[in-house]
């Protein structure tokens, strides 16, 4: 047990920090926010940004040299992870491409598949999006109805696909269909890669509670797949889905802890300038606690994910990932309440109002939380999850 | 003892429901969030020709002379519906200042006015500050000796439906020394006086809007002193208990309908091949929020009682049922975008407006922490 | 609404303070306690208490005249129950006898088992205990395998129960037993009333946390029991125990709420002599919160009762009594826990200990709290009656 | 960076949880509550043979050199073994007072006889009045001129493992004025000594037993001392420190064995015809417990690992853990009697057994609250 950085992994750290403080622009942070400026604006900047990374040789630290990657190790690639967010850099526009297209190529695709689509990934040249979840397919993703007939060298492809994020911007997707109904609900179900340029495809998108548009609906309407985009075998999908839920939860929660604990410095330095009754609110033993018990939540996340990545370390993530999701999402929610519970109902106030705190932006990450312990799997099929998979109870 | 409402009171509820069902559907507060003044002045004459805005005054001011009890049970409608109105600040604050604080003549004059749906008013209590005690109050008010009235200066901030109000209750110092609680004056303000300006906030709630109120060297005259001079405090204490009763009773209104829609849904949406409702994953928080429903209202409906006939018990009452109340709405309204699943965090769906509504609620007029601080001194801790 | 008693209510509170100023005795408290004395002793001592009650004319409010009862309102019971509370004096010996024997019968009786047991029940001349659970059925109750089969006029009884309370002292007991096995589970089951001097039946203290025998396990072996102590119905068993159930969760909870006040209040006492760092405890912002919290659910625990009670007496309790079960059950172990907490490391130190803080009382209570939430139906079970029964919510 | 433990550390786990698992089962845990010491000399001794008494202390005074993660691993499966042993109090907290503040005549005279198992000892610091600051500490000591040595007064309670003691540390004033932080030695008094009376405090948790230690005009020698005077309290600390990461240690075991008791009652317990732990009001907490147990456990390691390598955040590192694992554990055991139901309950069923120790470990040196206070200052609040 070591908590410090080996000599390798400073290096690692070391030289990428020199990178950084080179190469990141210096409003890169308001550059990267959204609705600060023309969506467009914002997505060439990221593009731009994701293809320095990629230039600069350090995209896809964990991913295999001969597809575009570093070929580094998975520590470094959490190294590169927890630097990224500290220095402030903007996240990859390419979050599911890298966080789970890739993984899941890497692990069921065939070698022209991977020669295909890794480095384009890496590069941000083609930009992917998710489509798994349906309207009457949500916690339930399995009993999904969107279906795939086989026509030739073709699949064809009919439904609907919700909670797609990036599906305004991709070039590709990741598409579960059900191409046997006839099969027991988890074996008819084939894992698709999907031009987003085909006809017959209908993004729309899907206002949430904070008033932006982070996600979208996606229609098929008679479009047209290669059975070559198959993605690890016909009626195969669910386990190969499985995969990439797991590297949804399991590898990229482990980059969060570092935003919560940017998130909670620029709550804690807030703090001691509100005042309450003519003294600061940080003197209240009350407030103490509790920001107290944010500081030691925070901090667990980081042992706690690097406890499961010792278990990844020797192979695929597993459903502890599940863990670390149900905690980090559940902590968002009680450290934006927390938030607007220090600064008072000013805190509620809207982006451009008088009186706003930080110009809404504990508003926004207060409404935004509320989505965290729902997207990427609820906290109730997280439970299910932990308690089945990990504990070994018998499932309903 | 009896813990149910009246036959009456069942009549009021039921002419209450029906009336925000039909004419304040959530299409049409969607419609009002966009609305500048956030409202609508033709409805709100409506529900003054319902009689609901003298429900608390007597029948010589234009009012109906019944009490908070009758009132908790048209205000949990309007929570219910998400009412976009001005009730909140021309009935119950600024209302209730003049009811309580003033002297007959005020009273004859303002009062009927505010009851018909005439003018709208609101009370610019608390400041940029966001205290709730008296010291909190930095604004003043000095003596002018040539017109025998009054000159204004101060900040208010937060001040609930102060955008589009005709007439201000605005709180000011009034002695320089001494303790605070024996230094505030109340003074009605018309909002057109010159010096008076006044700046909507928007806030994540739309259905009830706030704004600044700012005064610079406002004049008022002699008979703009709300009753007597110096001795407002006590008036704002009491009118603050009347607000807070009023936010818990709309509170535990909306808690209701999240409660029920998310029954509802839980009825009939299907995942694995059931309603979801069967999951204890489901059912087991369904029945906790009902419990704090329950809880909720039972605070606010003693609190309410106490208002009308135990002041002495009221301001604790009123503490108990803010910050259990307050809080509880709030974590049913979150609960149920929960287990509404993608759906319930869509703005499509009506649940964020109760959300929104709901954490506004709960820290307007002080929070569950500050109003259980109140508890445990009124406990003799 | 009106939360002040009526004219009459305060003339029956009045008279009732007045005959309990004259004839409680002064140490019933302490004569009442468990564990202080010899066990003979104490029930002896209840005994005599419950007899004075009824000869007093006070026993059984609510209960019909003509079964030795006062005839007074369902409001009259629970402000006799809150006036002995608040008196201290001690519960009553028979309290399953009184809270469920007795309303079960008046229910579902004949007119002859009206007044064969309705009067001893009141005078606690018969001490009546409830052999429901069983090892195998607990959450489950209607799963129980104790069973009945007919001989001629008798039943013949064969099996365990457990979690029987005062069955070491009973003279009668409700049970629950299988007469029918190839009936559904619910249909199959008759509620009779068994006289507990019958050969075949024998009584095993169970020891529980607290170092206490509260509760037994009762073992049944070819006990017979007469067909006419059959109530309400052979195979008719479940509906009637439903009604005991109901009045365990509805009509018993009421009087809780005062012994709570009590226990807070003597709580809020303590706390005030309590130092920690040099000063009182009480003047902790973070303790004021906690003790504050307390009080509102204390007494909100009043109207929440009074307002299920408002159903009451419209007729039978309802299933709303699950309600005020899980509500105090659950407030309970949080009071016995801030206790703790309040009271230091001290507050574990057992009875008889120096330094114990009175004498162990707040150990007790804190232990005993844990079964509170398992004992007359599980939270589980009672979040299960709320969201199905009262809510409306799908079975599983 | 490695998170895990090394191969030598899972031997070391193994070892001693078959070590635990054959001489100590719950069989003799509870014929231990009614033993008067408390636990058995002759287990004792055997554990000493195992060199875990050691693990700690450098090779010099009979130790193995290794460190707190090391140690960490051997008291997880003491906490899951409910082991009643002078550990704590002779090798965690008497033993690193000598290692961290003795002369090294001292350590070379007593630390050998400790970890051999031919002594026992505690660390009598606590007072009557509960406070675990330096303020806290009245017992005193005043120089003897005649003797050069010192005379001992003072009362000290809940003084872990000091019934059955040979050896006390015990920590008194020396200096009445100045700063408590710079006024506070530590002695070694030799529990036979005239003056010296130790009377048990039977607790709830009678697997670890504590006591009164009074002190009256106690004699002791120069070389009674302990390391020089007047500056213990920084050792004090560190030995507190050592203990909360012991006791987290610990209870992260314990909690380890309540989750699998209720995860293995879940899977065979059949109610309404299948196993509990298809219902998720069973399988949700038990998700939860676990998220909580991973939590603890990346807490104790992490201060663990802080008291070896990285003494400057050691004090924060140990606040966290032990306001974090003391309370979860706690809850864990709880959780764990619920979702047993009415078998939980009983005095049969181990889990009570469990759930005592783990409210008197979570209160034990500081509760949740004690130690977030000592979080928000080390975090600059």
């Amino acid at each position: 047990m070591d908590f410090n950085l080996s000599a390798q992994e400073e290096t690692f750290r070391d030289q990428l920090r020199a990178w950084l403080a080179k190469n990141l622009p210096k409003d890169a942070r308001r550059l990267a926010r959204a609705g600060e400026h023309a969506q467009e604006d914002r997505v060439q900047f990221l593009k731009d940004w994701a293809k320095k990374v990629y230039d600069g040789g350090w995209a896809g630290v964990s991913w295999p040299k001969e597809y575009g990657g570093v070929g580094a190790t998975l520590m470094e690639q959490v190294i590169f992870n927890e630097e990224m967010a500290r220095a402030g850099a903007p996240e990859h526009l390419n979050v599911i491409g890298l966080g789970m297209t890739g993984p899941t190529i890497i692990a069921h695709g065939t070698e022209g598949q991977k020669k295909r689509y890794l480095a384009k990934i890496l590069s941000a040249e083609e930009i992917w999006c998710q489509g798994f979840s349906e309207p009457n397919a949500g916690s339930d993703l399995a009993g999904l109805q969107c279906r795939a007939e086989r026509d030739g060298d073709d699949f064809i492809v009919n439904g609907q696909k919700v909670w797609t994020s990036l599906a305004h911007i991709a070039q590709w997707c990741i598409l579960l269909v059900r191409t046997d109904s006839s099969a027991a609900k988890h074996a008819g179900i084939t894992y698709l890669l999907v031009d987003m340029a085909s006809p017959g495809i209908t993004v729309r998108p899907l206002v949430q509670i904070t008033g932006d548009a982070e996600f979208n609906e996606i229609y098929f309407e008679n479009v047209r797949v290669p059975v070559a985009n198959v993605l690890g075998g016909i009626n195969q999908g669910w386990h190969v889905a499985i995969t990439t839920l797991m590297h949804e939860r399991g590898t990229l929660a482990i980059a969060v802890q570092v935003r919560f604990r940017m998130l909670l410095d620029q709550l804690l330095a807030k703090a001691k300038k509100v005042e309450r009754n003519g003294r600061p609110v940080t003197e209240d033993p009350i407030v103490r606690q509790k920001l107290a018990q944010m500081h030691i939540e925070v901090e667990l996340l980081k042992p706690n994910g690097y406890r499961s990545l010792t278990k990844l370390l020797k192979g695929e993530p597993g459903p502890e990932g599940s863990i670390g999701k149900l905690f980090w999402s559940e902590l968002n929610q009680r450290l934006e309440e927390l938030a607007v519970e220090i600064l008072g109902p000013s805190a509620l106030l809207q982006a451009g109002s008088k009186y706003a705190e930080d110009d809404g932006f504990w508003l926004y990450q207060f409404l935004r939380s509320r989505g965290n312990t729902i997207e990427a799997g609820t906290s109730e099929i997280q439970k299910n999850i932990i308690s089945e998979r990990v504990l070994g109870l018998p499932r309903g | 003892m009896d813990f149910g409402f009246n036959e009456e009171q069942e009549m009021l509820r039921n002419s209450a429901r029906s009336f925000f069902e039909r004419e304040c559907p959530t299409t049409f507060v969607r419609k009002m969030l966009d609305d500048p003044l956030g409202y609508s002045p033709a409805m709100w004459r409506k529900i003054a020709e319902m009689g609901w805005t003298g429900l608390l005054y007597p029948e010589k001011y234009g009012g109906l002379g019944l009490g908070m009890v009758d009132l908790v049970v048209v205000l949990e409608e309007m929570g219910r519906a998400l009412l976009p109105s001005p009730f909140l600040s021309t009935i119950i604050e600024a209302g209730s200042a003049i009811l309580l604080g003033a002297t007959e003549a005020q009273r004859k004059r303002l009062l009927p006015q505010l009851i018909s749906g005439e003018k709208t008013a609101a009370f610019a209590l608390a400041e940029p500050n966001g205290s709730l005690s008296a010291d909190g109050i930095a604004a003043r008010a000095v003596a002018d000796r040539r017109s025998g009235g009054f000159v204004i200066d101060g900040v208010k901030a937060l001040v609930q439906g102060a955008p589009g109000a005709d007439l201000l209750v605005v709180a000011a110092r009034t002695r320089a020394k001494g303790p605070a609680e024996k230094a505030v004056s109340l003074f009605l303000v018309d909002a057109g006086t010159p010096g008076v300006t006044v700046t909507p906030l928007p806030s994540v709630d739309g259905t009830r809007r706030v704004g600044e109120v700012r005064l610079r060297s406002v004049k008022v005259g002699k008979d703009a002193l709300l009753g007597r001079a110096d001795a407002a405090w006590p008036v704002v204490m009491k009118v603050l208990d009347r607000a807070n009763v009023a936010l818990c009773a709309e509170q535990a209104g909306l808690a209701q309908i999240c409660l029920e829609l998310t029954v509802e849904y839980a009825k009939t949406r299907v995942q694995f091949g059931k309603p979801i409702g069967v999951f204890q994953a489901i059912k087991h928080p369904c029945a906790e929020m009902l419990l704090e429903l329950e809880s909720s209202k039972s605070a606010v409906y003693y609190a309410a009682w106490a208002l009308d006939h135990d002041p002495k018990a009221a301001p604790l009452a009123v503490a108990m049922a803010k910050s259990y109340a307050g809080e509880a709405g709030y974590r049913i309204a979150a609960r149920s975008i929960q287990l509404h699943g993608g759906i319930g965090f869509t703005w499509e769906h009506d649940l964020h407006l109760y959300f929104k509504r709901a954490k506004t609620t709960e820290l307007t007029y002080g929070g569950g922490t500050h109003h259980r601080e109140q508890v445990a001194r009124a406990i003799g801790l």
